[in-house]
């Protein structure tokens, strides 16, 4: 058996479902695997990968261009959301906005990473603002400053503090990114590196094969696929019907499967647009920190190679 | 004052120590308990103690897993902190230079935010436990080390002359007159320490870990359960308290003679 | 027979500062001698360059005939206060010296608990020393010195931290002691009561750099029972002129 | 040995004290510059600490920006902390019960995770000054009142029973001989609280500010650039090596009877 | 002329302790009295008790014919050791009693400043007591004391923590300033040669609970410059076989 590490970029939560499934479906033992889900930590997913301490990992879309550009050895091999997952969110009875343009002057509690800005920035200013507003970073707690009226608005992931919120029947409103000139992205890879990748292929073929079943199985049999993610996470996700939910929002609303039906593969044009969008914004920055002069080959950042069927 | 007491008497001064502690501490729990429920606060936002208290019993399972191995964590990374510390005390006592040239290092490394050197540790000691014990042990080793070396510069001299006099080597000395001399700093230094221990396993959890109070009250929040969050607190300061309590009794045991000194004293 | 100590024009300095000046001064075997001097004049320094805890020192110092050679430890010290170990029993501060010299803790005990009658500690072996009184302490501390069986005993102000009440019952207790074993003995006091009741010779150092003042024979007759005889007295009042200046101290 | 010092025996003892300290420093800068260039590692997970200087020299004035605000709530939350803790010692010095209530409230906060409490202070009092005052005040506030009960107890009960005997009242004897007995405890207590106090202040920024050290750390962080986290956390280091270093020389003037005593003492 | 004090079956508890057991004495104005007594009899109680730093005890106490009111104070205390304050310098030490009876700090300063010449403290009133030695720290207590012109003075073992040879001078130089001031003094000690010394009479007291075993009158002449006198010698003796036990004590 072959062991192979998986770095989370967050608590456990819906957006991992296949890899649970895969594990307890024994979809992983099949294909001669030994898969270790690494605790979630305070240290980027990408950086654990790009340092050789896990195999593969969750990684943000954020987090696999900029971090790539600077020069981290990361290739994405998977997508888990075909569309983006983020919204821009803030609390219903806010009369005074209505549409982005509205979010000039106001507070935005933030999570601390230099994307942000460029991002909010380009909505408001694609609904004709200016752009400018104040910033809080909050690091976990934005979501929480949101419903205590400290700040105005924040991203969320839609699949699960908005389920959340919807649960609880508080009244918010959001934003989609791609409404206001974002290219959509996938939200969240599994990548690894080029140096493992290209040391273990036989192996990294056989995870994302195997993985990809886990997440087709989650979308064939969401009930089954809560209970083995709750089974699998008993400490951590004690509210069964933000799992169901969010589970349900997620296949219902074509994240994990494309309404074309594609699951976990990576499509050029979104990551080329998504990638130009960033290179344009700035957000992309040398391992020294001066912005990337020359727009990358975004081509070497992610790969369909060790996706079952394709080759 | 070393008279008998009765035992009616001895209930009294125990009350009279414990009872405006409870007294405080009940008033508080209480004030809260009456603000979330009459001010309508939202139970995310803050929760009653009352259902802090029933959610804590209701996971005591899933606490006591995640208790474990943050007390493991907590008493290694202590464990070789004084290990290291008291191997390190001793040379320095034993070749004073050392101390010039280590302690900036350590004055240096209390002042490091953990927040910041926390992500990188787990770069370069994995998952396990060690970088746990690693955190733990730098945030309480610089204390018990001043506790062990200031303890070793309170013997007394008339002692060490007669030892020297007796003819008796360093390391005699040492250990004749100098260790058993540090105890009462090494325990004072051992309460303040162990308070530190089990707030720095907490945090080196947020390092990466897969079980633990610090684990768990990360991924409660993450779940929206303030609730859970403040139950892992509760049990984290049971804890500290706990092991506050354990050195006390270890000192008593350890130091027959203090007591003596204590009650002659009053 | 050979003088037991003799010291001849033995200087010390720290860094700057003179502390002994040539210091000549001797003890017979059996002779129970005094050294008197003022705070910080240089006495305590004279036992530890005796019990070799200093080195660097002028001038020539010689035991039982020989030059003193630092392996041999001929003394026995009782430091100033009593040094007693708090974390140990009176009876483990007893053996304290035993132990050092190699013995085993309980032969070491075996040892010492045939004196704690003789020195009036009876029934107090396992208490720590925070349990008895100030003059115990002095006593424990004293066995503890005398056990060791050197051949000298070397008293750093013994009893300079009892009251004065305590003190004078533990001087006559002293002197009662000494006449039964006659010890070989070295005295630091500044208490000139003390040393002409206890003494066979004093000598009187002066203020740092400390140099011998005075040699003064005791003649009084033995055991000295009567605190204040008028010879006592006499000698005394001599003693305490030559020490004190016609105007007090301005700095220590 | 009072004796006065030439100049170059001065220069001789300071480096005889400095040097020792100024040599394992520079080792450890040293071979962490050597491992960092020779080893291979990725300046994102180690950067050199050439590259971390020359960082925080190109980015100096962001790095200020981000100082002041930590400066001002390390010192405003220190202020506040310790003039409760300055009253809270005198109430108790002056009604003992308070004592028994009060302490086990201050045992108990210290032993709160702060990474568990950092986000509700935020959340209840934004974003502002005020949650970081509260932050630093929570972690300096407890060893502050210690060091002031502790201080005010050491006093001299001869010179309290003098003052008795003189007609002065029980103000007039804490104002006279109670607080200045106080004082050496109190700068003791002071040197360990103004670390915390630092650490405190970033900590309470990773919980949520517009501006400060522990947020331009975060950001460094999230944008991947270990370069930077690592200036600030010099820059932290420095502040507080500052802090601690003021410290001193504020005792060194409030209590110059204190060097006479070093002085004779040696 | 009535008593200046006067104290009549005077007795105290400390919870289950008794500590004094029916002390009753007295001071004539302009005399120096002593109390002797084993450390830990109740000597410093009694003082507590005159200054008001205690309630609640049995007796009576009268000062100049009348009761003891607590709010009249008459008496200037010398607390056991010096009790200088280490923060202040010489001087406003000194002037601390006039201080808090509510004089500024300048004028309390004038009126201290004049009288560092007798007490042999010139040049000193700006130092800090740790650059005094022990007998110039005893001796700005002293002026402390003084200077507050109370009607009595009490003295509590005002040389207990000096060497003896620096305490012997300092009790001649207190002889000579009551011979010039001819205060009215109350002095605790357990020192007999001290209390022989210095005073008009003694008051020897037991072991706790304190008794008075003795009224002993000093006839001798003063100035008392020769400390071994035969007389003196003769009382000495006889006041300490009062108080040594056959036995030394077995606990403080
Ligand atoms: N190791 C040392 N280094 C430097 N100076 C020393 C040392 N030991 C003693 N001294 C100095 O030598 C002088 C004499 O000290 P010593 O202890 O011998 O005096 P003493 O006569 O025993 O005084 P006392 O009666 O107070 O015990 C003092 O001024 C002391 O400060
Ligand atoms: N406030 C108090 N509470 C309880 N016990 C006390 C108090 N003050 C004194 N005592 C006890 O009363 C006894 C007499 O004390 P006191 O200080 O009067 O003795 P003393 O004769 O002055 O002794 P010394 O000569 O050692 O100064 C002691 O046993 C002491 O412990
Ligand atoms: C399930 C899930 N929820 C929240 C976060 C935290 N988070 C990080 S960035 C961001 C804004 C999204 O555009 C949010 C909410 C996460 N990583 N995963
Ligand atoms: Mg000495
Ligand atoms: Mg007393």
């Amino acid at each position: 058996q072959q062991t192979v590490t998986v770095a989370l970029d967050w608590t456990p939560n819906t957006n991992h479902v296949g890899l649970y499934v895969a594990r307890a479906k024994g979809f992983y033992a099949e294909a001669g695997l030994d898969v270790q889900i690494l605790p979630y930590s305070d240290t980027a997913a990408g950086t654990l990968i790009a340092n050789r301490v896990a195999d593969f990992g969750i990684l943000s879309s954020i987090g696999l261009f900029t971090q790539r550009t600077a020069g981290a050895d990361l290739v994405a091999t998977y997508a888990i959301m075909q569309t983006e997952t983020g919204r821009l969110v803030f609390n219903a009875d806010r009369a005074d906005i209505q549409s982005p343009r509205d979010l000039d002057g106001l507070t935005y509690g933030g999570f601390g990473s230099a994307w942000e800005n460029a991002l909010i920035g380009t909505i408001i200013r694609h609904d004709g603002g200016g752009g400018n507003f104040e910033t809080v970073t909050l690091g976990t707690s934005a979501y929480e400053a949101l419903a205590n009226g400290k700040v105005d608005f924040t991203l969320e992931v839609y699949t699960w503090e908005g389920i959340k919120a919807e649960l609880d029947g508080k009244a918010q409103r959001t934003f989609r990114y791609a409404d206001f000139g974002v290219p959509d992205q996938h939200t969240n890879f599994i990548g690894s590196s080029r140096a493992y990748l290209e040391k273990n292929k036989d192996t990294a073929t056989a995870f994302i094969a195997a993985t990809r079943r886990g997440y087709a199985f989650a979308v064939e049999h969401p009930q089954e696929a809560a209970n083995i993610l709750i089974a699998a996470n008993s400490d951590v996700l004690t509210d069964r019907p933000l799992i169901e939910a969010s589970l349900k929002a997620l296949v219902d609303g074509h994240y994990l499967q494309s309404p074309t039906g594609a699951i976990g593969t990576i499509d050029p044009a979104k990551m080329e647009a998504i990638g130009d969008y960033l290179f344009k914004a700035g957000a992309l920055r040398d391992g020294d920190g001066n912005p990337a002069g020359e727009r990358p080959d975004f081509a070497a950042y992610y790969t369909n190679a060790y996706l079952a069927g394709e080759k | 004052m070393s008279q008998p007491f009765s035992a009616t008497l001895r209930i009294a001064v125990l009350f009279g120590k414990v009872g405006p502690a409870l007294l405080s501490v009940g008033t508080l729990v209480l004030a809260w308990e009456l603000y979330a429920r009459l001010s309508g606060i939202s139970p995310t936002t803050l929760p009653a103690p009352s259902r802090v208290l029933a959610q804590a019993i209701q996971q005591r399972q899933a606490l006591f897993d995640n208790t474990v191995p943050t007390i493991s964590a907590t008493l290694a990374g202590f464990a070789c902190s004084l290990a290291v510390a008291f191997i390190l005390s001793m040379l320095i006592d034993f070749f004073k230079p050392l101390r010039s040239a280590l302690f900036p290092l350590f004055v240096i490394s209390q002042t490091l935010p953990l927040v910041a050197i926390a992500p990188l540790i787990v770069l370069w000691f994995g998952f396990g436990l060690t970088p746990k014990i690693m955190l733990v042990a730098l945030v309480t080793f610089f204390p018990m080390l001043v506790a062990l070396v200031q303890g070793y510069a309170s013997t007394d001299r008339d002692i060490s002359a007669l030892l020297h006099s007796m003819g008796a080597s360093r390391m005699r000395i040492f250990r004749l007159a100098r260790l058993p001399s540090s105890l009462p700093y090494f325990f004072a230094g051992l309460r303040i320490s162990i308070t530190y221990a089990v707030v720095g396993a907490i945090f080196a959890e947020y390092a990466g870990a897969a079980k633990g109070l610090g684990i768990y009250m990360l991924n409660a929040k993450n779940n929206f359960r303030s609730d859970l969050v403040l139950a892992a607190v509760l049990v984290s300061a049971l804890l500290t308290l706990v092991l506050f309590a354990a050195t006390a009794l270890i000192q008593r045991a350890a130091m027959p003679w203090e007591r003596l000194d204590a009650a002659r004293k009053s | 027979m050979s003088r037991r100590l003799e010291l001849r024009q033995v200087s010390k300095r720290f860094g700057d500062i003179d502390v002994l000046a040539g210091i000549t001064l001797h003890v017979e075997p059996g002779e129970f001698v005094s050294i008197l001097g003022p705070s910080g004049a240089g006495k305590s320094t004279i036992f530890s360059l005796l019990t070799g805890g200093l080195d660097g020192y002028g001038g020539d110092v010689d035991f039982d005939g020989r030059p003193l050679a630092d392996a041999r430890r001929p003394f026995a010290l009782m430091p100033q206060r009593d040094a007693l170990m708090p974390w140990r029993t009176v009876i483990d501060n007893a053996a304290l010296g035993l132990e050092v010299q190699g013995m085993s803790r309980k032969a070491a005990r075996d040892e010492v608990a045939s004196l704690f009658g003789e020195f009036g500690l009876a029934g107090f072996e396992h208490k720590y020393p925070a349990q008895l009184s100030g003059g115990m302490c002095q006593r424990a501390a004293l066995l503890r010195t005398v056990v060791q069986h050197r051949a000298m005993l070397l008293l750093d102000e013994p009893f300079g931290a009892l009251d004065a009440l305590t003190r004078t019952g533990m001087q006559r207790w002293l002197q009662t002691m000494w006449d039964r074993h006659r010890w070989t003995v070295l005295l630091i006091t500044h208490d000139v009561r003390e040393a002409v009741f206890l003494s066979d010779r004093i000598y009187v150092l002066s203020r740092r750099p400390a140099r011998v003042l005075r040699e003064i024979a005791i003649p009084l007759s033995r055991p000295r029972k009567d605190l204040a005889s008028p010879e006592a007295s006499a000698i005394e009042a001599d003693i305490l002129d030559t020490l004190l200046d016609p105007q007090p101290a301005q700095r220590t």
